[in-house]
C-alpha cells in the first residue's frame, strides 16, 4: 500500500477551512500594494478538507518504522526510547508560547532552564561552559571549529589544518572545511584504534585541531587518548571531541578528564529528544576555560539568582544561529537529566555497553568482527564473509526490515568494508536483542543456501528495494533540462494550479 | 548477560578506559520521579510570562498565529517524531513523502524550481544561500541590501568567516559580488523593490537570494515571478510555536541551476522493480557522508519535524485559506497603523513605504510605553534601536489573524490611557 | 503479526516505576491495618519497562482500523471524522483539573458550558430542557422511560406496556425492559414503515410509550410521523425517540416538532465525540415541558449570569449517573458546536443524506435493495441475492476488511435479512465513496465467479476470520468447570504471580 | 453526486418529510473558524479555579493521583480513539486485545475469575451488580450496608425502582436479600470488615457485592481472597483525569459462576483457521443485540478508552510499583491525620476505625475554614454532612502520592494561621 501525494489527492471542490474574518477597516492588498509587487496568481497548494488531512498523514505514519514500534539498533545515532515525558514539558504553554524577544524579566524561568542544563551538561563532560545555539551535531562541530580558530588567531597563530581519522563522521571533514581549514585524514591502525605514528607524522605547527570521538565509531575506545592528547597539545593544537558517542561513557569517564578542549553533544542522541525523522536536535557546545571568550553570543549567565542573557563578549565568534538554540529541545533534554539524575545516567551508560557488547556475543560467529571487544555501546561487523555468496551488507539490511528490524548503519565508517554497525542502547530488553541476533542467524542461513532471495529483499514493505541509480538518472535528466519530469517535487501537469 | 559475554561485571567490558579516567558517578543529584520532575518543569515554567496571543503585537521574526490543531496531532505521531533520518528508504517512506511534499509546498509558494528537505532557520538558511552563491560564482563578497534581520546578518558573517567571505552592508553589486541579499518585507516590515534589486544582482553577474516572509507570499510577488535565484526564509509562522525562538525551520529553494549545490537533505522519486513509485534522499552525492570535507554543507541532522508541521500547515491551509490568513493580518496591521499614527507624538517612521502586516513607528519614550504595556498584559511592538542606532525610539508593530478588533481596541485604551 | 499479551511480556527483572517516596513519618500499612484485612500476596499485575509499554501499545494501535486511517461505513453508527481541536479543549486543565466536589463559584465556566450546551441541544431537537447526565445512548434510553414511567405515575397511571418496532435497536427493548416494561413488538411494513395498523392494534391504555427512531433504522423516514404521533398521544403514552439517527436532519426537521416527548442524543454519533474503541461517549436526554419535573437531579440552572446546580428536585427520578456526566465528552460535544454553527449542522445534514443516497445509487444494481428511496442518512442493502453463490452478508463484510475498508453493520435492523446497513456520514470525500463502491462490486463479482474464497476472507490482516463457535465452546467448558483455561481472561500458568 | 443520483436537489431527497415540519436552519448561532472556537471554548475554561495536585486535600470518590505521561499517550492514539466497539475482530485486534488485557488486570487485582470490559461508571457498577444478584438469587432487596457512596446509592434506587428492587439501608440480611453491598475502605475511608460482612451475606444466602478502592486493593485482601462474589468500583484513580465528575470507568469482576449475568461487553480468546489467537466479543447471547429486551443490561457503548487508560495505568506500575503508591498515599495520611487532630478543637470523627488514604475528621466551624483555605489555593476536605444528617461538621480528607510533605506543612500552617 502506498499513499497518493497531497496534491494528488486534491480536490478543487474542498472549501478552504473557516478562519477569522477582516473585522477591520483596513484596506485590501490591491488597494495599496502595486500590483507588480503582488503575486499573479495562488501558489498551487493542495485543498483538501481537515479529515483528509488526518487521514493522509495517518497513513503515511504507517507507512515510517519508529522506535515507538521497532528496535532501531542504527549505528552512531543512539536511537533510544524517547520518555513521554519529554514531550509534555517542551509543550507547556510556560515554555512553547515565550516570544524570544521578551524582556529578561519576563523569561527567568526559562533562563533559569538554560543555565541548569549547561551546569548540568559540563558536569556530564567535564568542562568549564557550554553553548546551547547550535541546532544539532554538525552545527556544533563547526561552532567548536570557529572558536578554535578564534583561540589560534587571538595569539597570532596561523593554524590552517585539522586533522581527521579515517573513521570519523562525513560531518567531520565537512565542518572543518566550512570553518575555512584544510583537512588530512590520519589512518586507523589494525586495531581499529587511531594510529600514533601517522597521527605523529600529520602533527605539525599548522595543525589546528585533531577532532575524535572517544569510543571511535568502531565503538572502541581509545586506549591511549591520553597519550594523544598531549601529543596534540605539544604542538599547540587543540582537541575536539565529536560527542555523538558520548552515551558509552556517562558517570565513567569524562571528555574533559580525557584532554580533550570542546565537546559537542548531540541531545537527539544521548539526552533522548525525539530526532523527528532527521531532526530538529540540538548540539550545544563545551569548552574549557581557554576556549570561553570565544562562545557564541549570547551566553546565559546568573547572578543573586537573576538571570540575564550576555552580549558583551568582545571576543565571541557571534551568532551561530538565531535566538537561543533550539530550545524546545533544551527544555525536553533538561527534563530528561532531571528524571534520571547522575545515577540514572550513569546506569544508563553501563546498560548501554552491557546490551552491545550482549549482542555482539550473539552474532559474532555469523558476521566478521574485524576489531576485539569488549566493545563500548556499539559494534561493527562486516558482512565481508557472506562475499563469496554474493551476499552485502545492503541485502543483510533490507532482509531485517521484512523482519520488522530497522537496520543497523551500513557502510559506515568507511574503514570496515562491508560495515554494519549496530548500537542497540540501554532501553531495549535483553528479548528484543535475542530476536534480532535469531533474525541475523537466520539472514546469514538465507546468505548461505539463498542467496539470490535476499536481493530481492524488502519483499513485504510498502515499496520494494528502490532503484536509487535509476532515480538519480532522472533527476540528473531533469537538472540538465533533457526532461521535464520534475522529480525531486510534485508540479501539476498543466499550468501549476490545483 | 554478563555471563553469556563471559564476563564477571561490567567493569570487565570498560578495561580500556585508563584507570585514572575512571570516575566514581556524576557530580548531579539523584533521578527523580515523573512527578517530581514534572513538577520541577512546571515551576520553571510557570516563573515565564506568557502573553496572550491576541494581545501581542511584537514580531521581529517570530509571530503568533492561528496554529490548526491538526498539525501537533501530525507531528506528535510517534511515527514520525520517534524515526531517524531516512536512511532506509523502504521502511520510511512516510518521512520521504512528507517531506517531498513539504518540498513542493515550498517550490509552489516560492516559484522557484526546487526545495531541499529543511534547515535550522532562517538565519542559517541565509548564510548557507550565500554559500552557495560563493561557490556557484566563485566571488566572495555578498551584498545585504537593506533590513535584513540583525541576528541573520550576525549569523551569516560567522558563516563566512569560515569561508572567507565578506559581508557588505548596502551599495552597489560589482564583479566581487557573489550575491545581493535583501529580505521582503524587511525586518521592519517594508516592501522592497524586489524586481529592482534582482535586476541588478544580475546585471553584475550575481546571484539575487530573496530572504521572504512565507506567509506573505500568499499576497506578494514570489521569488520566482522575479527571477530571483535562491528564496530562503524562517517558516515558524506555519504552525510552529514561538517556543522562545526555536525548534523552527529554514526553509530554502532555488532554480534548476543551482540544485547541486544546494545544501542537505532531498527527497526525490524512486521506483521499485515492480515500478511502484517511492521516495528516497537523492543528489547524496553533494553530502557530507559521501563527500567529506568537500560536501555543499555539513548539515547531517536538519528540521525535518517542523518540515512537517509546515507541510500539515500549508496542505489545511490550502492556497485560499493561506490568503486570507495574509490577507486579515494585512487588513488589521493597516487598521492599527492608522489608529496608531494619531496618538499624540506616534508618527509612521518611513511613512512613504509600503508594509504588510508588521510596521515601524517612531513612538516617543518607547521603553516606558511598552513596560506600561506589559503591566496591562500586552505585549507590545518590538524595539528595533536594539540592532540600528539610526532607529532608535522606532518600534514595529505586528498583526496577524490572531489580533482580532478587540485586541486592537485593548491595545490603542492601553496606550491613550 | 500479531502481538503477545503484557502479561507474557513481563519480565521480572524490570524495576518499578520512579515514584515519590513517603517523605513524612506515617506508619506502614502492616504497623496498623490487622493482619487479616491485608493483601496476601501482590496482584500478578505485568512487570514491563515504559519503552515496552508504549511499544506494546503501539503495535496493539497498528491492529486496529480506525476513522483516523479507513472508511467506516457503520450503519447506525454515524462514524464521522472526530475534529483534533475537540481533544485539546477537554484536554484543557480548566477543563480536565476540575474535581466535581468543588465549590459552584470555582466552577462557573464549566457549568456554563453545560447549560450552554443544554441550550444548543434543544435548539436542535426542539425540546425544553436537556439532561446531561446519562453515559451513553442506552442510558439515556433508559433514562428517559424512567422519567415517562413517572410521570405516568404522578398522574396514577399504571402503564406497563412500551411498544418497539421491529426494526428498533436491541437497546430499545432492552431499555424498556430494565426500566420495568412489558416490551411488544410493532411491525414494519412492506415500504419498511412501521405499520400503522399494527400500532393500532398494539396501542392501549396500558401503553407508556412507543419508541421510534426517525429515520428509523432502515434509514427511511417515517413519512407518517405525525399520524403516529397523534394515535400515541391519544392513548394518553408517550412517544420516545431514539436520536441515533439525528444526523439525518439537524437544521432539516426536529423530533420535538415532529411530536416526540423524550428524545435521547448520541453525542459521540451526532456531535463527533470520538467512540474510543466502544465508549466513552454521552447520551443526554431531552423533553418537552411535561416531563421536565422529572429529570435527573441535579439540573443546571442560569440566573443573571450565575450558574448553579439545582438539586431541589421533588420529583426527579433521582440520578442516573455519579456527578454530572461524562463532562469531557459535553466539552467535545459543545466545541463541535460552536465551530460549526447552525449553518454548518445544517450543512452536515444535508451532506450525509446526499453521500448516502449516493452510494446507495453506486451500489443499487449489485445489491438487493429491499425498499425504494430515497434515504436519508443511511441504508439497508441485503446480500439475499448472493444466497445462490453461498455467499452471505458476513463474507462481503470481512472481504471489504481486506480492501482496507471497515465493514458496514451486518445483521441488523433484523427486518431484512443478510443486512448491509451503510452509514458513509458526511466527512467522507467522493473519491473515497466511490472507491467503496468499487470494492462491493469487485466483491459481488467474486460471489458470482469464485464464492469459495470469500468464504476465507479476511486473509492480509493480523489473524484470519475467527472462529467464534469454537471460542465459545471454550468459554464453555470453563465456566463449566470442565476446563481450566481461563478464555475470559490472561492467567498464569502457575501460581499467579508474574 | 445529485446528478448521479438523479435528482436536482438535496430537496428531492427529503421528500418524505412532511412540508410541516421542514425547518429554515437552526436557531443557533453560524460557525466560527477554530481559533475563535477555541477562545471561546478557553475563557470558559478560564472561568473555573483549578487547584493545584499537591493542595487537593479533597476526594469523594474522585481523586488527584500522578498520572504517567504514557497514559494519555496511549489513549491519544487515533488508532484507539476512533475506532467504534470491535464489532469486526479481525479489524480490531488492538482494541480487543487492549481490553482482554484490562479485564485480566482488573480479574488479577479484584482476585476474582472475570471482569467485563468497563461500564460507566462506579456508581452504575453497583447497581448493575446489584442487578445480577436480583437476576442470580431471585431475591428482590438489596442491603446497602455502612456508608457507601451517597451518590451510588441515588443511582442503585434509580436502578431498583425500575425493576422493583428495594434498597435498604443497613440491617441484616435475610431470606429476601439477594445481596448485601459494602464500600471497602468507606465513603468516609473507614475500614470496614469485609470478611465478616461477606460471611454473613452468604449464611443468609445472598451474595457479597464489595465495592473497592483499585488503589487500596495494592494493600487491602482483594474481594477474591474473602469470598465476595462481585467486585465493582471506580476506575478514574487509575490514570484518569478529574475531569468535573467523567468520563472515568466503572470496573466489574465477579466469579465464574455469575459470568453469565454480567452486563455489557466482554472479550475472549478465539483462533483463526490457521490456529492463531485473536480475541473476540465474547458471550454475545446476555447482550441487549441479540437478546434484546431479555438481555442482562442495555448496555451497548460502555467505557472503552477509559478501560484502556486504566490498563495502561497497570501496567506502567506493575505490583511494585502500585503497592508504593498506595503505601505512601497510607503514610502521608496517616501523618497528616496527626497533625491534623492536633489542631485546637479537631478531632477523628471515628478514632477507633483504621483507614487507608482518606479519613473523617470533626472541624469546628467548618465551611469558614474551608473557604480561607480555598483562598489560599488550597482545596480542603469534603463536608460529607451534606449527605449525612449526622456527620454534619464532619470533612474527609485525602492524601495520595501527589500531596508531598511540603503541601502537608502547608496545609497545616494554612489552618493554624
Ligand atoms: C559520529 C557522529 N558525529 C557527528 C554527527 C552529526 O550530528 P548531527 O546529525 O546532529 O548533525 C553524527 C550523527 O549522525 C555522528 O554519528
Ligand atoms: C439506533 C440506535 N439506538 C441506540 C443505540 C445505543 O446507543 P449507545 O451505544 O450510545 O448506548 C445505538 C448505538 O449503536 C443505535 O444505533
Amino acid at each position: 500500500m502506498t499513499e497518493p501525494l497531497s496534491f494528488e489527492l486534491s480536490r478543487p471542490a474542498v472549501d478552504p477551512p473557516r478562519l477569522p474574518e477582516p473585522d477591520v477597516s483596513g484596506p485590501a492588498p490591491a488597494e495599496v500594494i502595486p500590483h507588480e509587487a503582488l503575486r499573479s496568481r495562488p501558489p498551487g497548494l493542495p485543498r483538501l478538507s481537515e479529515p483528509e488531512i488526518m487521514r493522509h498523514y495517518s497513513r503515511l505514519a504507517s507507512l515510517n518504522y519508529s522506535i515507538s514500534e521497532n528496535f532501531y539498533p542504527l549505528g552512531s545515532c543512539t536511537m533510544k526510547y524517547n520518555p513521554v515525558a519529554n514531550e509534555l514539558a517542551a509543550s507547556l504553554p510556560g515554555f512553547a508560547g515565550l516570544h524570544p524577544y521578551q524582556e529578561e524579566d519576563s523569561v527567568q524561568g526559562a533562563l533559569e532552564l538554560m543555565w541548569r542544563l549547561e551546569r548540568a551538561l559540563c558536569a556530564v563532560v567535564g568542562v568549564e561552559r557550554v553553548t546551547l545555539q547550535p541546532a544539532a551535531g554538525a552545527h556544533g562541530e563547526w561552532t567548536a571549529l570557529r572558536m578554535i580558530a578564534a583561540f589560534h588567531g587571538s595569539r597570532g597563530e596561523n593554524r590552517t589544518e585539522v586533522l581527521v581519522p579515517d573513521s570519523a563522521h562525513g560531518t567531520n571533514p565537512a565542518s572543518a572545511a566550512l570553518s575555512g581549514f584544510h583537512v588530512l585524514e590520519v589512518k586507523s591502525g589494525a586495531d581499529g584504534r587511531i594510529s600514533l605514528a601517522d597521527l605523529e607524522s600529520k602533527l605539525s605547527p599548522k595543525t589546528a585541531a585533531l577532532m575524535l570521538t572517544n569510543p571511535n565509531t568502531l565503538g572502541l575506545f581509545e586506549r591511549e587518548i591520553l597519550d594523544i592528547a598531549e601529543m596534540v597539545h605539544a604542538t599547540g593544537a587543540m582537541l575536539y571531541y565529536d560527542g555523538a558517542n558520548l552515551n558509552a561513557f556517562m558517570g565513567i569517564c569524562r571528555p574533559g578528564d580525557m584532554g580533550f578542549d570542546a565537546v559537542h553533544m548531540n541531545l537527539h542522541k544521548t539526552f533522548t529528544t525525539p530526532h523527528g525523522g532527521g531532526g530538529p536536535g540540538a548540539g550545544p557546545v563545551g569548552v574549557k576555560a581557554e576556549l570561553v571568550p570565544f562562545l557564541p553570543s549570547p551566553t546565559v549567565e546568573r547572578q543573586n539568582g537573576h538571570l540575564t542573557l550576555d552580549y558583551k563578549r568582545p571576543q565571541s565568534i557571534g551568532r551561530v544561529r538565531s535566538f537561543y538554540g533550539n530550545f524546545g529541545m533544551l527544555v525536553r533534554a533538561y527534563t530528561y537529566i532531571l528524571a534520571m539524575g547522575g545515577d540514572g545516567l550513569t546506569q544508563a551508560s553501563q546498560d548501554a555497553v552491557l546490551s552491545a557488547n550482549y549482542l555482539r556475543k550473539l552474532v559474532e560467529d555469523d558476521l566478521e568482527m574485524p576489531h576485539e571487544g569488549p566493545c563500548m555501546h556499539e559494534f561493527v561487523a562486516s558482512a565481508q564473509n557472506l562475499h563469496e555468496n554474493g551476499v552485502r551488507a545492503l541485502d543483510v539490511a533490507k532482509a531485517l526490515l521484512d523482519k520488522e528490524f530497522y537496520a543497523p548503519t551500513v557502510y559506515f565508517p568507511l574503514v570496515v568494508p562491508e560495515a554494519i554497525m549496530v548500537e542497540p542502547t540501554e532501553t531495549e530488553s535483553k528479548a528484543t536483542l535475542d530476536s534480532f541476533a535469531s533474525a541475523i542467524k537466520e539472514i546469514v542461513a538465507r546468505a548461505r543456501t539463498d542467496p539470490q532471495s535476499l536481493h530481492a529483499e524488502p519483499t513485504n514493505l510498502p515499496v520494494g528495494r528502490l532503484d536509487e541509480v535509476a532515480a538519480a538518472r532522472r533527476i540528473n535528466a531533469y537538472l540538465q533540462g533533457a526532461s521535464d519530469d520534475p522529480v525531486l517535487r510534485w508540479k501539476a501537469a498543466s499550468d501549476g494550479a490545483s | 548477560m554478563l555471563e553469556k559475554i563471559g564476563v564477571e561485571s561490567i567493569d570487565d567490558l570498560l578495561v580500556d578506559i585508563p584507570q585514572s579516567l575512571r570516575l566514581d558517578g556524576l557530580q548531579l543529584p539523584n533521578g527523580l520521579s515523573e512527578l517530581e520532575t514534572m513538577a520541577q518543569v512546571a515551576v520553571l515554567a510557570s516563573r515565564n510570562k506568557v502573553y496572550p496571543d491576541r494581545l501581542t503585537f511584537r514580531g521581529g521574526g517570530i509571530y503568533r498565529r492561528f496554529i490548526p490543531a491538526a498539525v501537533a496531532a501530525v507531528t506528535s505521531k510517534p511515527e514520525f517524531y520517534t524515526a531517524y533520518t531516512p536512511y532506509q528508504a523502504e521502511a520510511s517512506q512516510g518521512t520521504l513523502q512528507a517531506i517531498f511534499e513539504y518540498q513542493s509546498l515550498i517550490a509552489e509558494l516560492t516559484g522557484l524550481d526546487v526545495s531541499n528537505a529543511s534547515l535550522y532557520d532562517g538565519a542559517t538558511a541565509v548564510a548557507e544561500a550565500a554559500m552557495m552563491a560563493f561557490v556557484h560564482t566563485g566571488r566572495n563578497e555578498v551584498i545585504v541590501s537593506g533590513y535584513l534581520h540583525p541576528e541573520y546578518v550576525q549569523v551569516l558573517r560567522a558563516f563566512g568567516e569560515g569561508r572567507g567571505i565578506k559581508v557588505r552592508k548596502g551599495g552597489e553589486p560589482n564583479k566581487k559580488t557573489a550575491a545581493v541579499i535583501f529580505q521582503q518585507p524587511d525586518f521592519l516590515g517594508l516592501l522592497v523593490d524586489a524586481r529592482a534589486l534582482t535586476a541588478s544582482a544580475h546585471a553584475a553577474g550575481a546571484l539575487a537570494i530573496a530572504c521572504v516572509d512565507p506567509i506573505s507570499l500568499a499576497l506578494l510577488a514570489p521569488p520566482g515571478e522575479y527571477d530571483a535565484d535562491i528564496a530562503v526564509g524562517e517558516g515558524q509562522q506555519l504552525g510552529l510555536a514561538p517556543s522562545f525562538g526555536g525548534p523552527h525551520v529554514g526553509f530554502i529553494a532555488c532554480k534548476k541551476e543551482l540544485v547541486r549545490k544546494l545544501p542537505g537533505r532531498l527527497v526525490g522519486i524512486a521506483h521499485d522493480a515492480q515500478g511502484r513509485r517511492g521516495f528516497v534522499l537523492a543528489l547524496a552525492a553533494r553530502e557530507q557522508h559521501i563527500r567529506r570535507e568537500k560536501a555543499t554543507s555539513n548539515i547531517c541532522t536538519n528540521h525535518s519535524l517542523c518540515a512537517l508541521g509546515a507541510a500539515v500547515y500549508l496542505t489545511y491551509m490550502g492556497p485560499y485559506g493561506l490568503r486570507q490568513v495574509a490577507e486579515v493580518s494585512f487588513r488589521r496591521a493597516h487598521a492599527l497603523a492608522e489608529r496608531l499614527k494619531s496618538l499624540p507624538g506616534w508618527e509612521m517612521a518611513f511613512p512613504e513605504r509600503q508594509f504588510v502586516n508588521e510596521f515601524p513607528m517612531r513612538v516617543p519614550k518607547a521603553p516606558a510605553v511598552l513596560r506600561k504595556l506589559s503591566r496591562k498584559g500586552i505585549l507590545g511592538g518590538l524595539e528595533v534601536g536594539r540592532w540600528f542606532r539610526e532607529l532608535k525610539g522606532v518600534v514595529t508593530f505586528t498583526c496577524t489573524e490572531v489580533n482580532d478588533a478587540r485586541a486592537l481596541e485593548e491595545l490603542v485604551e492601553a496606550l491613550s490611557a
